[in-house]
């Protein structure tokens, strides 16, 4: 099998990359932020939101915390919980924990937007999405469209703004994992596409483009490549900026199910 | 390159369902799927797979593991029978953790890890028993009271509903039933003073269209059996799946134990309809017959078993028949047209009741008692949810039994308190109701299991295969002849369906807690079986 | 096979069984509080001991509680552990934290003792333990004696004072499931003899009189048999009532190992 | 009847010593039994077993699974090398549950859950890596730092011994090694900044018999090699088992970590006998000699891998040499008599040193930065603890390797506090060091694993079987020129020990995170491993 075109981003690294050990609250790095978001993400997004600021009366990213003074109050938050509230008890490491505690920090500071757009309007983001942008023939919102790219339906629950305008502008600066496009060649000619799902060594799961599940054989392709470049077209130029503006502020309205 | 990839995916565009609801209909004779809880609407558990025969199952060999990856919580079980669909297996791991993946080889495609509110109560472990498949939607039950609606490519949500409120009690742990349109489940939480029913929700929406109360409130029919208002908290919970006669249309389902479990002395009456089964309109949710097991059940005999649709010769005569082995012991037949009893007949040892009388009535004998009352079965039964199979070959009923167990049931008074156990007393038995313990130095006259065969139509044993320690296991017959089963001490068993001679096991090293499924990929027949944490599947060599 | 000689005893029912459901403070049974002991010994009495007074400051006998008011103050503690101490969360159940209650509730009114000998003392109980007795030829102290009875090494940390003064008195009246003898012919009449480690249905896990682990197949057995007389003499003859005293004395305050 | 018993058990008065050392030393020579780490003293893990060959190696079958009761902690892992000794398998579930089991039919005769106390650390997971047995005792290093000896035949605790203080980070994960009538183990806790040591402890009653300080403290040799009073918390650890060779009367043990790991400029100097490996007297725990891999090591390169000893013709002429494949990408021949260098060559790609000088000193050219800096091999190393095995009939010496893997190690200043981390920097990097997620979506060019066999004679890879994930298996090879070795994808492989032909795999399900086991019973051969939360046992149908 043949693996093509393929480089190493040292940004994706730290990205996916999970820790070992952490820091102390000592000289955070930006690869500690970097981790504590992926923690972030994986555990804390569904209820405190891309933003932090999803239960009412908890902005996580004001820097203040009711019932914490110190890092170290944090952390024993982070692992065991607040009893009395929604909030679990999380099986956290203290270098997990701290990396955690890395990222909430860091939330106040971080940029909301990368551009200067008009203020834009969900409604007609919304109409764009279904008509101009044919977001819906890989994507799904809900009810809508289909499986073959990242649902959308929660978009703006799980991302923030920013990561948001970085996906219309620049699709392939980075692919999440769980977005990874695969192509493969069968032995006898046939193309596949789908997205990948799992891989190991002998097989390839996939979600391919008629939406079925499937296990590719490595032995009888021909060759088979994962993306690095998005499937998804840029739309920095297929959008005016108030279009943009309108997209944006529709995406980051889809909160979803969760 | 970039324009190739798109024009593929816009094939996406056309995805046609992957489930329809007349694939569940005629199930049977699709065996190389296994696409609802039972295998097929009917609660037969009978696959027309024969490959794997009584000549050759000593050639089965493990094909793959899946454990689970998410750590087990103390009190957790892995109960759920899997569903296949196309090559793909869908399975619950407990909690809450659906996991998709390829039936073949074992690797996942995805996994959607719920994690139910803490608020969530479970009386008897953190359990799920498995989902519902309808086009390309998964529905499953969660233990803090939610049915939730999963896209089955790649499990996302599409819908969550509330079923039942957590934090008094109500969980679901049952794998939901789809009958045509129409996603049925109902709560369970009969420890907690529940007031239980089951519901029909809308597959595509998850709105609730009937809901049949279990325990009827004042004005419904069957409320005059309630004593006391002893109905505001008198359980009839729903926490294992029922069965479907399309030529009939009639939705069968067994209902849980009345609340208090042990104290029957503060709810006079009969207590319907708990311990009992039900024949309800899917399309409505009315009532077109009742039958009770268990009136004024004092002892945790919940009906909940999955009703077995079979049509057989009785006197002589074609009947369309249903088969259900009790918790109380007895096993019955029941007309399921009419809901007329046919048959009852003890196939553990019984002393709650002396028969039953010529209505199926039983003629009790026993109670709870503030001192202890040494009752045969235990209150975990002769049998329970662990589910039976019938196969039309052989003519013979298979189920899982606790043979000839006992406890002391004592009951006492208790006050009804939102989300705390209700149980009016307790049953001390010799057999833990959860995980076994790592090893087994019980007396043996103080427990066994096993795997027996009734003829229906005598409710004679015909044969039983006995294990040294209880089995929690359900049961599965193939169209070869094969019975399929496990049991507490790690053992999955192929055994004769004719005569109960084992074929073949093999040591799983986990307890066997829910039912096989078998199924077919590419030709080759597979038998899948969850055990302690893991989920193994064989095939032959 | 064949099982003789066997009949069901209530009182180990209630010993031996686990618990489903429980009470929840009112009312409770002898039953409850039975099922409460069985929880405290497989999981309290190692740091707690047999009468709840094994760690300093804390008196579980005693009915009172530092830190716990009620029943559910109580249960909360058994349930999430105290923090800062050594008291470890423990995953139980409302049901059995509360049959724990009822039998921490239970243990200040429990008798101490069920016959009136004159006081024990126990150098004089190891001789005679050592000599007279013979116990050691069955059972281990440390590093003496044999495996094939119960450790006595730990005895008095893990049995209250009644419980040792019936296990000498009548030895018979409760063979823990730990402590089971088994005997067992081969099928060309070999007689084994041993304790019951484990059972299923095609085999037993014994160990031996000569010390060895080992599997016995059914298929390969005459007969085998569980034995309810304990194999052990009663002593009610054999020591005078000041011998029984010194040696329930000196058993009492073997602590071992913990 | 009663007294035929107690005469049968009057019997029990004469018991033999189940395993004297000397069966340890000529354990060799009995090849159904695994009774040590490594299989035998020498660090080989080569078994005389010979039922199972290259040719049907295709006709493995499962035999059994024990799947863990207790439930799994989210960073356990069941690291531990199983001990068999006359038909008992030993085995420690994560993080400290010792099993003794029937290793035939996998029932279990007795269970010690031990509890580490909640003080405890673990840097890497809750994890423990086997046993050691001496006559009738075995022996277990815990969590919170002690070292307890248990009667092998119920599992009763006949002593216990602190090694180190759990509350600042010391813990052993390490399997004990038993040198005649001592017990050697040390503290675990390079990441917490404790100053090392190796240690042995009386077989008979636990009491200290020596200590070398694996950091020297002012006076002892080597202090010199440290600045700053870094010493003091200079890490050191032991964490993977050594080896012994009687003949030379000398024991060698692979040394940890410098503390703080990633941060160098506090620690000038050599810091000595971090990432080396030591030859001492076992009596008396006097060096002989040592050899640092990985001098002032900036990247957490522990030299805790196990010591290989060999006898093969070098330079033409008979030579005894220990064979070493380091965490820090370089293979290793040192002469075990003496402590010379003899080779080093690189397995995985390396770009922190450009080379080892003539006496084997690595010519630096990476280090960690405050910025970070991109480093092959990544930190988890080429390979790691997973034991590596050599066989005296292929010559080859068989690593669990990760191909070409890189991380971005950085730098930091970071104040030593007791019982906390004490990295000074950190390593990220694509593969988690922990259990592995449900799916893997790398990129392939990001990580992979190998089972590599390199001839000692050149450090030529002569072959390797490459995995799509990386591995934390350990490898064993046997007479009849088979390998078993498995990977996080759950696979668990027998390999050509002569070309890395697959020759068969298991899908256990779980990621396989220890070393296999081979024994026989009754003449018939077994291969054993732990994956995920379960032990697997395969032999031939």
């Amino acid at each position: 099998m043949v693996l093509k075109r393929l480089h190493v981003s040292i940004w994706a690294l730290a990205l996916f990359g999970l820790p070992l050990f952490a820091q102390e609250g000592h000289g955070v790095t930006p690869a500690d932020i970097q981790r504590g978001l992926l923690i972030y993400t994986s555990s804390c997004i569904n209820c405190h939101g891309p933003d932090g600021d999803l239960i009412s009366g908890v902005t996580l990213a004001s820097g203040r915390f009711r019932r914490a003074q110190s890092d170290n109050d944090l952390i024993q938050i982070i692992q065991k919980g607040l009893p009395g509230t929604a909030m679990p008890p999380g099986a956290y490491t203290d270098d997990q924990a701290s990396l955690l505690v890395a990222y909430l920090r860091s939330m106040s500071t971080s940029a909301k937007s990368t551009r200067n757009g008009p203020p834009g309007e969900p409604a007609r983001g919304k109409a764009l999405v279904e008509s101009k942008g044919q977001c819906l023939n890989c994507h799904r919102i809900g009810n809508l469209g289909t499986v073959t790219g990242p649902d959308l339906t929660s978009i703006g629950g799980i991302r923030r703004l920013a990561e948001i305008e970085t996906s219309l502008l620049d699709p392939s600066a980075e692919i999440r994992p769980e977005n990874r496009p695969v192509r493969a060649t069968v032995k006898d000619g046939t193309k596949i596409a789908g997205t990948l799902m799992n891989q190991d060594t002998y097989t390839l799961q996939i979600l391919d483009s008629k939406g079925k599940l499937r296990s590719l054989y490595k032995a009888n392709l021909r060759d088979y490549e994962l993306l690095k470049i998005s499937p998804m077209p840029n739309f920095k130029d297929k959008f005016t900026a108030q279009e943009m503006s309108d997209v944006i502020s529709y995406l980051v309205s889809l909160k979803g199910l969760r | 390159m970039r324009r190739t990839i798109l024009s593929l995916l816009a094939l996406a565009a056309t995805l046609a369902a992957q489930t329809p609801f007349d694939r569940l209909v005629n199930a049977d004779k699709d065996p190389a799927n296994w696409l609802t809880y039972s295998g097929t609407l009917d609660g037969q558990r009978y696959s027309r797979l024969t490959q794997v025969t009584p000549a050759n199952a000593k050639d089965l060999e493990l094909k793959w593991v899946l454990q689970t990856r998410a750590p087990a919580e103390p009190n957790s079980k892995y109960e759920a029978t899997s569903l296949v669909s196309d090559g793909v297996l869908y399975t619950v791991q407990p909690p809450n953790v659906v996991v998709a993946l390829d039936a073949v080889n074992g690797k996942i495609f995805w996994t959607y890890p719920y994690n139910p509110a803490p608020q969530a109560r479970a009386c008897c472990g953190r359990v799920n028993r498995g989902l519902a498949i309808l086009g390309n939607t998964l529905f499953m039950g969660t233990l803090d009271g939610n049915l939730i609606a999963l896209d089955a490519r790649d499990g996302h949500v599409i819908w969550n509903t509330q079923v039942g409120r957590p934090e008094a009690g109500y969980s679901v742990t049952v794998a939901p039933l789809v009958v045509k349109d129409k996603v049925i489940v109902g709560p369970a939480g009969g420890e907690y003073g529940i007031s239980g029913y089951l519901a029909a929700y809308s597959a595509e929406t998850g709105k609730e269209l009937w809901r049949f109360n279990t325990i009827p409130k004042p004005g419904e029919p069957g409320h005059e059996t309630w004593e006391n208002d002893a109905w505001k908290h008198g359980g009839g919970s729903i926490w294992t799946t029922g069965s479907y006669d399309p030529a009939l249309n009639l939705l069968y389902w067994g209902i849980g134990n009345a609340s208090p479990d042990w104290n029957g002395d503060v709810r006079p009456g009969d207590n319907l309809y708990t311990s009992s089964v039900l024949a309800l309109d899917p399309d409505t949710g009315n009532l077109k017959w009742h039958f009770q097991f268990t009136p004024h059940d004092e002892f945790d005999f919940d009906a909940t078993q999955v009703p077995v649709l079979a049509d057989i010769t009785w006197a002589g005569k074609p009947r369309k028949v249903m088969l259900f082995a009790n918790r109380n012991g007895y096993f019955y037949v029941l007309d399921r047209q009419t809901g007329e009893f046919l048959l009852g007949k003890p196939f553990v040892k019984v002393t709650w009741a002396n028969g039953l009388d010529a209505k199926g009535r039983p003629i009790r004998v026993g109670h709870s008692t503030p001192e202890g009352s040494l009752i045969y079965p235990e209150n975990q039964g002769g049998t329970n949810w662990y589910n039976p199979a019938y196969s039309p070959r052989t003519g013979l009923f298979y189920i899982p039994s606790w043979l000839d167990t006992h406890s002391i049931n004592t009951s006492r008074a208790e006050p009804y308190r939102e989300g705390m156990p209700f149980n009016g007393g307790s049953a001390t038995h010799e057999v833990p109701a959860l995980r076994p313990g790592p090893t087994n130095k019980r007396l043996p006259e103080l427990a066994s299991g096993a795997i027996q065969a009734l003829d229906p139509k005598t409710g004679a044993v015909k044969w039983q295969f006995k294990m040294m320690d209880v089995t929690d296991s359900g049961v599965l017959v193939t169209a070869s002849d094969v019975v399929f089963a496990g049991g507490r001490e790690g053992y999955f068993y192929a055994l004769d369906a004719r005569t109960g001679a084992p074929l073949w096991k093999a040591m799983v090293g986990g307890a066997v807690s829910a039912g096989p499924t078998t199924y077919a990929v590419d030709g080759k027949q597979y038998i899948s079986i969850p055990a302690g944490n893991a989920i193994f599947t064989f095939g032959l060599r």
